[in-house]
């Protein structure tokens, strides 16, 4: 099993016809995703690697069925986009863009109240249920099915920890990119909820970071809900306060909240062993199974 | 990004919130040009983006031209916690008799702003925060709605503010909210609201910080972007388009994706090391893109040693290796040693391209990093 | 028994010192409404006849422990008002204020949505349950407790058939003024539908008027789910398109909604009665009992 | 509140929607004089609140000085539909090859306002919604939100607009709802846009209503108001503040509440009579404004009865009773035949001061209506 895609999810791609969109619509083909439309305004009739494109998501939602949609439209068009994704009934919308604008953000969130519609990201590379189904930007190859959850809010550092995964046999169930951004549709907390009530799911890899407290919440949830055992790391812990990391919401605020220290700690209180390295993490895993 | 206190004040005034009179000057002349005109007392205040700036040194009160002069030869110039004090704000000085706070913040946790008024203005409000929270009077604002009237008063009210100054507060936290939205700040406070001795309320401090991700709809704020950097070092990773921060140590780390950076820098941590930099190339960065980076890190005279860790997924390995082949070729001799780890999207054809002539190569980032560190302990040996 | 208020209702009222606000106040505590506060900014710690004054609803709320508020604010800050109120988690707020801009009640409509509160109006005259409470504007001594309700749209007309029926010695488990706006918190079915549920009340007047199409709704319900005998009164037979009479939602659009005849003939279907005069339809209710 | 035709194109033309050049005139030379400077083809359209002004006579479309003075002639001062033409917009003729009906108007049973659009513009769009309901694409508003982008690109595209006009086409749709919006629109409409030959897309006829209890809010739009009224009587009435509507009947109508006054008109015409107005004296009026209602009815020549029906709530009767007695007091003969109803507050107080010689005193609203509709009736004989 796998949680939120698999085989059965049918992918419009919204900004099919620009360069990312393009480029990401032939690789998710590649692996087999179904991707079956894409959207893009005034661009309805035509076809991309196959693909046929609408004028509007809810056009190309009606024609092919689709259930899911991933977001490749630049940052100034983004949120305008996730809205038109959210009022079509999807059952999820990737939102892949990077630089989406906070206050955008703060008003898709509002909508995300209302509608029963789940939001990945933004600002993150997507979800992969390997050897079913990729919604987003992530390497396929480096990702092998198995028993493992995997849950980061940042892209290349979930590679790594993936690939020294995969590299001693441990495969995973669905890898999630939640976002590096300081409002997501997606919590960890719903991504550990997901994978506890996934019977195929025996442990969960969860990468975090400085910035929020979506890890300490997280820790609460896990020490309170979750028989599934879960290993973490947290990134930034060098990070000096007041700095934006690459990532906006991976920032240490000046008043302290956000570190890295009272994140492990939260995790390691919930009994959750914090790896100092990535390779750490993966011995926890093993360890578990 | 951080609007400086003299560009958030004009902001203000701009909006109609009442500020004192105020200069700009760079110079001492400029300084005592400023005060014969606003009068004294006035205040010299340093424009940097510093917390503390008072306690610091960076703000003196002058009564006389005397005075100001010393300010100003004392302030001008002058380093405040790592960064050189180059302008001042000469401002009027106010005579008070109660100070508030009063702010517009995002709380990520809520995905919504949240309004905040208090009586005890003109200390360090995030310790006012901890010690008697209740002190703090706030309202989240629901973002589709904006603030309400009636929420601007509530948040006043609950804070305790006397009636006869709740309208003309209310007014700022109004106003403070419609710039906030206007815009896409991610933070705006004043503090303290001054009550003068005239029953004056006005905005005798400023902080604004922008979302940098909506400068794209701002571009008159994008313009005050090139005051914001804290160095050279910065301003040229605005130019490049880096997301770069600069740190105390002596590894310069290059990467892409932020959360694997940081990874970069933590491990050279955890291995005895200093971190010199965050420097993220970012996702898909071509050859040319690589060698912006790496003159980057060499332009840091504290750089000793430099590690290079790309884990590839739209990045690809055969690109990065052509930029750091192209990169290092430029030098007759490596000014600092460099490690490189490629994993990932063609990292084997890069692996195959690179000149290791030029670089030491390592297959996991764990012994990538851990020689970095050995080749910085040697240059400082 | 009786809907929405009674003994227990525990009001605030916001703009309690200002002239309407302050007669009107005196009116309720002499009819023996339970008003425990006022709310006007600036004004906290006032009292307005022998009533404490908070600056803010919620203070009100918290310190006399309110569960309704009647609005006597001036148009332009109703709207304001409203969201105030119905921000405090009370169970009904009663909007009197006559002409509040329609996009104004178009976003509290849209706050409705999202509280549990029950919104009585805007443009309304407010609501009585003879002998134990009267909330807004009504004049007391025509009321007899008794065992019909009343819904309607309109003020005086309201008065007017509640005379023909207490003249007759029928009197009123509660009688409601929905409002005359085109966006009003409280319609016609959910007044039916609490008066259905009310064991004593054992006949509903219902008076509409031309404009929009809450009378057609209400017949649908009335025949779907009302056991209860409902007689009716419609205004504004001889209104012509185009025309506002007087309120802002009387009126029948130029393309021929909102009749009077499209609503004499849906209630008619619904086996309502509707009277030609309001005499008669005192003498349809006297039938029912 | 209805604008004219000319005043919504203006405010179109403010916000950036394209509009066909055009200028208004209340003269035959001023017509003349704006077709010279126009040009040929022009159209010639009457500035009155009537609609279907096409197929009455109310627009020419000229395309000479002799056909130019002709139209004129004919338009300036004809009785349209029950009003005088007085001003007519002379408007640049468009070359057109399609005709689309764009709008943006209040849904008050959803409570939000609706965006439509359709590819059949040019004819009634209200016939079109009857017999090809499919043909006029719709899209409800969040009234927190607002009108998002992709709402207004989709229900372009759903109502089929083509893809080379549908961004022009959004543009004047977003802009629209901007309009709404901002000047409290309670209907915003084009029918038609037009798409010239040119492949232009341009605003040929606008329809803007505003929601007249937001007008306080909107100074600019309220001065317009004086010339939204179609006669004297409507102009008086709103000097007055009364809610006031003519009709064409003979018995005048003065009462209390609106549902009130409409029953009255109903009862009127139930028992035989015409209503010949709605006028509703609001809550709680005094003597002084009963003076002017009394003026107001008189000064409508058709009619030939008065009813006067109060229910007391907030109004008092005895209030009432003085008013009517000022104001018939001054007549040596009272004009029309007058009844008075008075229940409610104060209704015997009232009774007991009213002076019978003046008025006619009936007890129930319905034997006040009879009586009035007989003394019409008698005077009509």
């Amino acid at each position: 099993m796998s949680i939120f895609v698999d085989d059965d999810t049918r992918v419009v791609v919204q900004g099919i016809t620009g360069g990312e969109g393009r480029f990401h619509t032939e690789q998710m083909l590649a692996y087999g995703t179904n991707v079956v439309a894409g959207a893009v305004p005034g661009k309805g009739g035509q076809e991309v690697e196959g693909v046929p494109v609408y004028d509007t998501v809810e056009q190309a939602v009606a024609a092919e069925d689709a259930n899911a949609s991933v977001v490749f439209v630049p940052p100034a068009f983004a949120g305008d986009a996730i809205f038109e994704a959210l009022d079509t009934n999807l059952d999820l919308v990737v939102a892949i863009t990077e630089g989406v604008p906070t206050q955008d953000m703060a008003k898709v969130n509002k909508r995300l109240g209302e509608v029963d519609t789940r939001l990945l990201g933004p600002n993150c590379p997507g979800i992969i249920t390997p050897g079913e189904a990729k919604l987003g930007i992530l390497p396929g190859n480096i990702f092998e099915s198995g028993n493992v959850g995997l849950v980061s809010r940042s892209g290349t550092l979930t590679y790594q920890v993936v690939s020294n995964l995969t590299e001693r046999g441990i495969g995973q169930t669905t890898a999630i990119g939640i976002g590096g951004d300081p409002i997501i549709g997606t919590s960890f907390i719903d991504a550990l909820e997901a994978f506890e009530a996934d019977p195929e799911t025996d442990a969960v890899a969860m990468c975090g970071e400085i910035g929020g407290v979506d890890e300490e919440e997280a820790a609460a949830y896990i020490a309170e809900h979750m028989d599934t055992p879960v290993a973490g790391f947290i990134a930034g812990r060098t990070a000096p306060p007041g700095k934006r990391m690459g990532h906006a919401g991976a920032i240490v605020s000046g008043s302290g909240t956000g570190t890295a220290e009272s994140k492990i700690n939260a995790l390691n209180e919930a009994g959750v062993p914090v790896g100092d390295t990535p390779e750490e993490v993966a011995d926890a895993i093993e360890s578990f199974l | 990004m951080k609007l400086h206190e003299y560009q958030a004040k004009q902001i203000f005034a701009d909006a109609g919130i009442p500020v004192p009179k105020s200069q700009l000057a760079d110079s001492v002349e400029g300084v005592l040009d400023a005060v014969a005109d606003i009068g004294y007392p006035a205040a010299i205040k340093a424009q940097v983006h510093v917390g503390g700036r008072g306690k610091a040194g960076g703000i003196k009160i002058v009564t006389s031209e005397a005075e100001a002069r010393e300010a100003a030869e004392a302030i001008l110039g002058m380093d405040l916690k790592g960064y050189t004090v180059n302008e001042v704000l000469v401002e009027q000085g106010v005579d008070f008799v109660d100070e508030y706070y009063v702010g517009v913040t995002m709380d990520r946790g809520e995905g919504e702003a949240v309004a905040m008024v208090s009586t005890k203005g003109g200390v360090d409000i995030e310790q006012v925060a901890e010690e008697d929270p209740e002190a703090i009077a706030q309202e989240h604002i629901d973002p589709a709605f904006g603030l309400h009237p009636y929420q601007a008063r509530k948040v006043v009210y609950d804070a305790g503010v006397p009636a006869e100054y709740a309208r003309a507060v209310t007014l700022i936290l109004s106003k403070l909210y419609d710039l906030y939205e206007a815009n896409d700040a991610s933070d705006i406070e004043v503090n303290p609201v001054m009550i003068t001795s005239d029953d004056d309320v006005i905005a005798a401090d400023a902080v604004m910080n922008i979302d940098e991700d909506a400068l794209f709809r701002h571009p008159e704020l994008a313009e005050m972007e090139k005051d914001a950097y804290q160095n050279d070092l910065e301003r040229k990773a605005g130019e490049y388009g880096f997301d770069y921060v600069r740190l105390s140590g002596n590894v310069g780390i290059i990467g892409n994706g932020a959360g694997l950076v940081m990874t970069t820098l933590d491990l050279v941590d955890y291995y005895g090391g200093k971190p010199a930099n965050f420097l993220d190339i970012g996702g898909g960065a071509k050859a040319e893109r690589v060698v912006k980076a790496l003159d980057m890190v060499f332009s840091d005279e504290n750089v000793e040693s430099v590690v290079f860790n790309i884990f590839g997924g739209i990045t690809r390995g055969d690109e990065v290796a052509k930029g750091i082949n192209e990169a290092l070729g430029e030098f007759d001799e490596i000014p600092k040693p460099v490690v490189v780890r490629l994993a990932g999207t063609n990292a084997k054809e890069g692996m195959e391209i690179l000149n290791t002539d030029l670089v030491q190569v390592e297959a996991t980032l764990e012994s990538a990093v851990q020689r970095a560190v050995k080749n910085a302990e040697e240059v400082a040996q």
